[in-house]
């Protein structure tokens, strides 16, 4: 009984939330520690993700570009790879469709899906690299792109400044026509910036559960992931497969890039550091087990809790640090799941010899 | 609802004799604060508000205008990264604040959307002008900007007076329009004093990167290089970390602080200071100045005003210490020379060209 | 050749300084995944590394210690670092969370504690400087060497020469000792060792704390040396050069040595370049990403494969297979 | 009578399954005692609760008439137990003499001494006739060194009792033999040895007396004198096993497959396959036999695509395949059981389904216009594993937690199924039960008898005598010589394949 529900799908959401809970707890203890008022920081933090329209339109425009940027790591993962690189690869992808969008003039409907396209083959480019080194090379993926990270944080800087400043440290605006902003949605939202590129997203995540799961080449990939040898001996292209997911995974990253250029901003700025796109879909698809429900939930966990802290801080005073530490708690009891089946295998026993 | 038309910037910015101000708003507040208390707010560049630079001072701006008049609220949104500023500005705006300033140029285009989505609330941006789509102010919006390049000049001025290689340098952050005006001027100020004194300048392409604003500065003082200036925020830590080192070794060298008194916080080492002056900029003073004005129904909305020498909105700091009297002497003169218009200090790389060409 | 020797002047110093840091982290990072156990929260180590050591420093100096207080500092940091990466251990050890996901868990939470305690205790995101700092230094004798001398030993960080002595240290330890035989043989085949009477997971705990001792070590002489203070933006991406640094080096002292020295020369090139005739003039961008670029070609070309510990990654649970 | 182990009624149970239930083991001092029984029937569990790996739930343990509590393999090593398990305990990286010292190393000024250890290692070595190379890394010598490495580690700890599990299953005649003399030598310096094999006749050989299991019960323990190898199979499996592989004539067709002065490199650039020829028709099962590391296993590898060829041809059906793609090879109708089920058989955390599949999924009705129908796909695997028995859970198992026997069932059923013109097993019964390699046998022999063409490549002379039609003996990647399997016997084939024939060539 205990071993089918410890199984189940069921407790596999379980664990999760319980995660979640022991997350939140602990971040009540800090707060109590730190002389705060915990209901209050999370009365404000709620607040900041639920208390009108426009936290919450702001709250899914934050979680766009993490889903994206969730599921390139996803991906990649769930083919063996590490694709450390997922910040870099979010640059090129902002860079490129913002370039396509303020470059030439079209109708929308050619224009915005070109932007978008530039800015997943930008991505999918910069993830080749370390997919093709690894696939003829055999050198170590991690270090390739993390690598690369820098240098497309250097490669787009020096060319945004050299070539295409318009004022202060961005480019010129991308025209209505290749903007994923949305009035309707803005105004539903109480002009929140909740724009297109949500929806997209979620079709992202459709897209690479239909890949993985459905498709045949997914069941190369995967097979590749797991076993190279045998992938080989069943007559599968390896290390094309291995180039093709990096690349798969790169160009999730790149709209993810793309989807805060022509969405959220406009326009492409010089980055001071990394936009921390990258490395927080490392933790958002960790979060959500690599799986594209998990992702979708985890974006919403994290975007959430980060649109939150603001409020939290102007309402309850409470440094809006705070949630990183919740947020790595969180991740921490859901890896550690094994301690929560555990106790509750504990529990179920002392229920049962009370009996 | 303050409906301010555009007025000269200058005549405005003239307009800034605080104490005088304050004072005479005294009788104001009180019916102010019966109306409800005046809010001022600002929302943090990533920086956060105590970087010990703009955010900071900005924020000491808003607590010094809070102890001047206590009656009124004030408080501030941190920005975590740059997809913040737009949320925390509305924040602000929603919650009914009087006046809202954005900190740093970065805020440029969230609070143009905000402010044309609340058209009924104030805001201020530091550090640039904020222009419609049609390339017209904005009537809700004042605008605060610094002349950097003046400020820089002087620095100049102090570095070239005390150069013994005759070589100096100059670390910028991230290459971009504002840095520049802080080269640009340095530059000018440099020359003006003495043509021949040599320049090395380099960008880190970071402002984060101390490690590097190390190396650049060893590299420069390597090349015997004695003095050397930085717009570098957390990068310019590195600097003093490298003079404090090549003090401690016997070197006389360096360094000049920005933004703030850096004498106050950094460069100490066993036997002084390194900080030889700092370029300060005032931002605190021009926010609170535009917080009363606000207050006193004088929004200056759609304006852009621009602190300058003129209304000591830069200059050097105070910590002289280290400064030479004849430094300083040459400083109250080019000063002079640049308030009435003698000196005309270049801002852009081709202003310095043909400024350099006049000498 | 002159010139060459000038440029070597250069930037052999500077890249001594900026490889020490990342070699000690790479230490770190080697115990931890020789023992079996991938180390991605290197970076998080660093943080709080760079977090207590300021503070340690800071504290000490309020104490008097005046021109100890920066080893202090480190000393304290070594300590700390390794509690800190406990919470990887317990996880990824006793709790068998994945071990990546628990070092990205680790990252996160290093930044998140670093400034929050010290908004807690400062009121502000960073601390003030510290005061009393390390120096750079000639090393007797040594630095009289012609040539040589100037280039290694002039002008550098006590903490530089402290951090190639514990290289060897490593080595000696990792390759020499039962007790490196016994984590080496913990990371490559862990059922091997629990028959042979090792208890693999105490191996891999005292794994995984020595890279928070050397993290910790690491993070702090770049936050004393380079930048004077902590905040949230003293560590940016250093621990994953370190990572980047360990597996160019084959999981080896000498091998990380080297590659860290590599990096620390093409860093070091890429700032000094303005300064050199003939580089003057190629564009800053190919300078900035030269070592990142050079890195890449390096392992593509000459380094070639590089095979983890065999056991990295995965859990050790009795009986299993 | 005094034993020097006793274990009594143990049971050891793991989730959902008694491993161990209630089983007695008896071992005297001096005797190599053989521990049979069909795979999964809990011998390995059995003796790793010996060695303190596992904890029993029940049952006492004594070492020399006193009652012991075994918490871990460092009180095994105090009582004198030692182990050599069934999946090598070895580091690949370290060299014999670390892997021998792991865990107990001499040691001077806190440093490893590397150079007492080398010299106990080649003392005890030389004490017992266990050739190795104390430097040689593990990953660089050959399966049966590796086990020398093994017994040596249990020898250098000083340990009375020795466990063997399945020594045997890995290593070539030769080394077979030479491991029997080594048994044979630690007995008469008074150690006693407790052996796993499913090899009954080494049973025979070596053992004196043996106690069978059977699905985790004890059957019995009986003096192997007097025992034939069928009555042990019976005790073991519980029913009538027959040893003759039951095939009728041969009947021979055209050629499928030919080879042509083929020559392939391994992997240091040695011509390892060196000019082979060699033909295999349809209707028969064509054996190679050989050492260890004659080409083999390159030979194979050329044949699926795995491997490039240097130079000559491989043609299938009158068709040149050579340097085909090893999906085009799969097409062209080859099927191929691979030697290691682990690395190229199975990916490992996929389902038995999937695997099963793992051939065909790229086909209709599996994936129609690149998208899967894993509903079709799972219905095609649960009818092969029905047709083929593999016990599993469900289809959706993952292939990991399948014992090996049905592992290879599942390759079995994967390859048959497609119908190949040529049928390539590779080392189709290594570590198997004779349940298992009857199972086996039988389906390559009904290939044959289908009119295709197999091709056995095997390092059991047994195996290759009893299922083969004709034998090619390999030698130095050359076929040496090809005998009719019912002309020959192990003498010949065992002189043959030390390189006989070309030695007599020379002479003349
Ligand atoms: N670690 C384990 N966890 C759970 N069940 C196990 C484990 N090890 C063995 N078992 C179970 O115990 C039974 C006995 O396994 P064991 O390995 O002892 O068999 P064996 O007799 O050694 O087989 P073989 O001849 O194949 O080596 C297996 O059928 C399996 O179901
Ligand atoms: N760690 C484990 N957890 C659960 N079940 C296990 C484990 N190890 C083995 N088993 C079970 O034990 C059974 C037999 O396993 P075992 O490995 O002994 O088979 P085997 O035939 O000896 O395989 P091999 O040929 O690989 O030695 C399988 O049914 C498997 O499910
Ligand atoms: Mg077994
Ligand atoms: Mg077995």
């Amino acid at each position: 009984m205990i071993r089918d529900f410890l199984r189940s799908r069921a407790f596999g959401l379980v664990v999760p939330l319980i995660a979640v809970a022991f997350g939140l707890i602990a971040g009540a203890v800090i707060m109590l520690l730190s002389g705060n008022n915990p209901i209050d920081g999370y009365s404000g933090l709620i607040g900041g993700i639920f208390g009108d329209m426009y936290y919450f339109g702001e709250t899914l425009r934050a979680m766009t570009p993490l889903i994206l940027s969730g599921l390139a790591f996803a991906f990649a993962f769930r083919t063996g790879l590490l694709n450390i690189g997922v910040e870099g690869q979010v640059i090129v992808g902002w860079f490129a469709a913002v370039i396509a969008g303020i470059s030439w003039d079209a109708p929308g409907i050619i224009h915005l899906p070109t932007a978008l396209m530039a800015g997943a083959l930008a991505g999918a480019l910069w993830a080749f690299v370390p997919g093709i080194l690894k696939a003829k090379l055999h050198v170590h993926e991690v270090i390739v792109s993390i690598m690369m990270n820098y240098i497309a944080l250097h490669v787009v800087n020096s060319l945004i400044r050299g070539v295409f400043l318009d004022t202060g440290q961005r480019t010129a605006f991308v025209p209505d026509s290749a903007s994923l902003s949305s009035e309707w949605l803005q105004g539903v939202t109480d002009f929140s910036r909740l724009h297109w590129g949500f929806l997209i997203a979620l079709a992202a995540a459709v897209v690479m559960w239909f890949l993985l799961w459905k498709t045949k080449k997914g069941f190369e990939f995967r097979a590749v992931g797991f076993n190279q040898n045998a992938s080989l001996y069943a007559g599968m292209n390896v290390s094309g497969n291995i180039t093709s997911s990096m690349s798969i995974s790169g160009a999730f990253a790149g709209l993810a890039g793309a989807v805060s250029g022509l969405g959220t901003y406009g326009y492409i700025e010089i980055f001071n550091t990394f936009t921390n796109l990258g490395f927080d879909g490392i933790a958002v698809a960790l979060l959500g087990n690599s799986s594209s429900i998990g992702i979708v939930l985890s974006a919403f966990l994290f975007g959430g809790l980060s649109e939150g802290s603001g409020n939290m801080q102007a309402a309850a005073g409470v440094a809006p640090e705070l949630v990183e530490i919740i947020i790595a708690l969180i991740i921490f009891f859901v890896a550690s799941s094994y301690l929560i089946r555990w106790i509750y295998k504990r529990l179920d026993s002392i229920r049962k010899g009370e009996k | 609802g303050e409906n301010n038309e555009t007025t000269d910037v200058n005549e405005n910015a003239g307009n800034n004799n605080a104490e005088n101000n304050a004072e005479n708003n005294e009788n104001n507040d009180g019916e102010e604060a019966a109306e409800g208390d005046f809010s001022a707010k600002m929302v943090t560049d990533t920086g956060g508000v105590d970087d010990r630079s703009f955010n900071e001072s900005a924020w000491e701006g808003l607590t010094t205008f809070n102890e001047d008049y206590p009656e009124t609220e004030v408080d501030y949104i941190q920005s975590d990264d740059s997809a913040d500023y737009q949320p925390n500005l509305n924040q602000l705006a929603r919650e009914g604040t009087d006046i809202t300033f954005g900190i740093g140029f970065l805020m440029l285009d969230d609070i143009r959307t905000v402010a044309e989505q609340n058209p009924e609330q104030n805001f201020a941006l530091v550090d640039d002008e904020v222009l419609d789509g049609d390339d017209e102010p904005v009537d809700n919006v004042a605008n605060i900007l610094f002349a950097e390049h003046e400020g820089s000049f002087l620095t100049g001025v102090v570095a070239a007076m005390h150069t013994e290689t005759d070589h100096v340098g100059f670390i910028g952050g991230v290459e971009s329009p504002l840095i520049e005006k802080f080269r640009n001027g340095f530059e000018a100020g440099v020359n003006y004093v003495d043509e021949d004194i040599e320049i090395s300048s380099q960008y880190a392409q970071d402002f984060n990167d101390p490690n590097q604003g190390q190396q650049i500065a060893d590299s420069f003082y390597g090349n015997d290089a004695d003095i050397i200036y930085h717009a570098a925020g957390d990068t310019g830590n590195g600097l003093f970390t490298e003079a404090i080192d090549r003090r401690e070794g016997g070197e006389e060298v360096w360094a000049i602080g920005v933004d703030q008194d850096q004498a106050l916080t950094e460069g100490e080492y066993s036997d002084g200071n390194v900080i030889l002056t700092s370029m300060v900029k005032r931002v605190d003073q021009a926010v609170y100045e535009v917080a009363e004005m606000t207050m006193n129904g004088e929004f200056p909305g759609g304006e852009t005003l621009e602190f300058d020498l003129e209304d000591q909105g830069v200059g050097i700091a105070e910590t002289q210490d280290n400064v030479s009297d004849e430094a300083l002497e040459a400083v109250e003169e080019y000063e002079a020379e640049i308030l009435n218009g003698e000196i005309e200090v270049p801002q852009t790389e081709d202003e310095l060209e043909e400024f350099l060409a006049d000498l | 050749m002159d010139l060459f020797l000038i440029i070597l002047y250069t930037i052999v110093p500077a890249a001594l300084i900026s490889a020490t840091p990342l070699l000690l982290t790479a230490m770190g990072g080697l115990f931890s995944e020789r023992s079996g156990v991938v180390n991605i929260g290197l970076e998080g180590l660093m943080v709080f590394g760079a977090f207590s050591g300021i503070l340690g420093t800071l504290f000490f100096e309020s104490l008097g210690f005046g021109m100890l207080s920066p080893w202090l500092g480190i000393l304290t940091a070594a300590i700390i670092g390794m509690i800190f990466s406990l919470f990887h251990a317990v996880a990824s050890i006793s709790l068998r969370a994945d071990q990546i996901v628990s070092g990205v868990a680790l990252n996160i939470l290093a930044v998140g504690l670093g400034v929050y305690i010290t908004r807690e205790i400062f009121d502000a995101g960073q601390t003030p400087t510290i005061s009393a700092r390390l120096f750079r230094q000639d090393v007797p004798l040594l630095s009289e060497i012609p040539i040589i001398g100037d280039m290694f030993f002039s002008r550098v960080y006590p903490t530089t020469w402290v951090a190639f002595l514990l290289v060897i240290v490593v080595w000696f330890v990792v390759f020499k000792t039962p007790f490196g035989l016994r984590l080496r043989s913990v990371g490559e085949h862990p059922a091997a060792a629990d028959t042979m009477g090792i208890n693999v997971n105490r191996m891999r705990y005292i794994g995984v704390m020595l890279s928070g001792l050397f993290g910790g070590m690491g993070g702090a002489i770049y936050a004393i040396t380079a930048a004077g203070s902590f905040s949230g933006g003293t560590i940016t991406g250093q621990g994953f050069m370190a990572l980047a640094v360990l597996i160019f080096g084959k999981w080896h002292p000498f091998g990380a040595f080297g590659a860290a020295l590599f990096f620390g020369l093409a860093q070091a090139l890429s700032i000094s370049a303005q300064s050199i005739p003939g580089l003057q003039d190629v564009p800053q961008v190919f300078m900035l990403i030269l070592p990142y670029v050079v890195t890449i070609l390096a392992l593509a070309g000459v380094v070639g494969r590089a095979t983890p510990p065999k056991a990295m990654n995965t859990h050790y649970e009795k009986g299993s297979r | 009578m005094d034993y020097v182990i006793e274990m009594n009624n143990i049971r050891k149970e793991f989730p959902g399954i008694v491993a161990n239930d209630n089983i007695t083991l008896q071992v005297k001092q001096g005797e190599i005692h053989a521990l049979l029984g069909e795979n999964g029937a809990g011998k390995s569990t059995l003796m790793n609760v010996l060695f303190g790996l596992y904890q029993p739930e029940q049952g006492e343990i004594k070492v020399r008439g006193e009652k012991v509590d075994v918490t871990d393999p460092n009180v095994a090593d105090r009582l004198g137990i030692g182990m050599v398990h069934q999946h090598f305990m070895l580091v690949e990286k370290f060299t014999v003499t670390e892997n021998i010292i792991l865990g107990s190393e001499p040691k001077s000024r806190g440093a490893i001494d590397i150079n007492k250890a080398r010299k106990d290692v080649k003392e005890i070595s030389d004490r017992y006739g266990l050739r190795v190379d104390p430097d040689a890394k593990i990953e660089d010598i050959s399966v049966g060194m590796q086990q020398r490495a093994e017994i040596l580690k249990t020898l250098y700890r000083g340990s009375e009792i020795l466990i063997f599990d399945e020594p045997t299953a890995a290593l070539t005649p030769q080394e077979i033999y030479e491991l029997m003399s080594i048994m044979r030598n630690l007995i008469n310096e008074g150690k006693s040895i407790i052996l796993i094999t499913h090899k009954l006749k080494e049973i025979q050989e070596i053992c004196d007396r043996v106690t069978v299991i059977r699905r985790g019960k004890g059957v019995g323990t009986v003096d192997v004198e007097g025992m034939t190898e069928t009555g042990l199979a019976e005790m073991m499996v519980g029913r009538e096993v027959t040893f003759e592989v039951q095939k009728g004539e041969a009947q021979v067709g055209e050629t499928v497959l030919n080879l042509k002065d083929l020559v392939v490199e391994d992997a240091r650039g040695y011509d390892i396959v060196d000019h082979l020829n060699l033909e295999v028709k349809s209707g028969e099962i064509l054996g190679v036999a050989g050492v260890d590391g004659n080409g083999q296993t390159e030979l194979v590898e050329a044949l699926t695509g795995l491997r490039e060829v240097k130079s000559g041809s491989i043609s299938l059906n009158n068709k040149d395949i050579t340097d085909y793609k090893p999906r085009k090879v799969t097409e062209a109708g080859v099927g191929h059981i691979p030697q290691d089920r682990h690395k190229y058989g199975l990916v490992m955390d996929f389902t038995i389904g999937e695997n099963i599949l793992l051939q065909q999924y790229y086909q209709k009705p599996y994936t129609n216009n690149g998208i899967m129908d894993y509903k079709k796909l799972y219905e095609k695997a649960e009818s092969l594993i029905e047709e083929y028995d593999v016990r599993t859970a469900s289809s959706h198992t993952l292939a990991r937690s399948l014992s090996g026997g049905n592992q290879q069932k599942a390759i079995i059923a994967r390859e048959v199924d497609r119908s190949p013109d040529l049928l390539i097993a590779a080392q189709p019964t290594r570590g198997l039960d004779v349940g298992a390699i009857e199972f086996i046998h039988d389906k390559l022999v009904e290939e044959r008898d289908s009119g295709k063409a197999v091709l056995l490549v095997s390092l059991e002379m047994d195996e290759v005598l009893n299922v083969s039609d004709r034998i090619a003996v390999i030698y130095e990647g050359k076929i040496v010589e090809i005998v009719d399997a019912k002309d020959t016997d192990e003498n010949e084939l065992g002189l043959l394949m030390a390189g006989g024939k070309q030695e007599a060539g020379e002479a003349e």
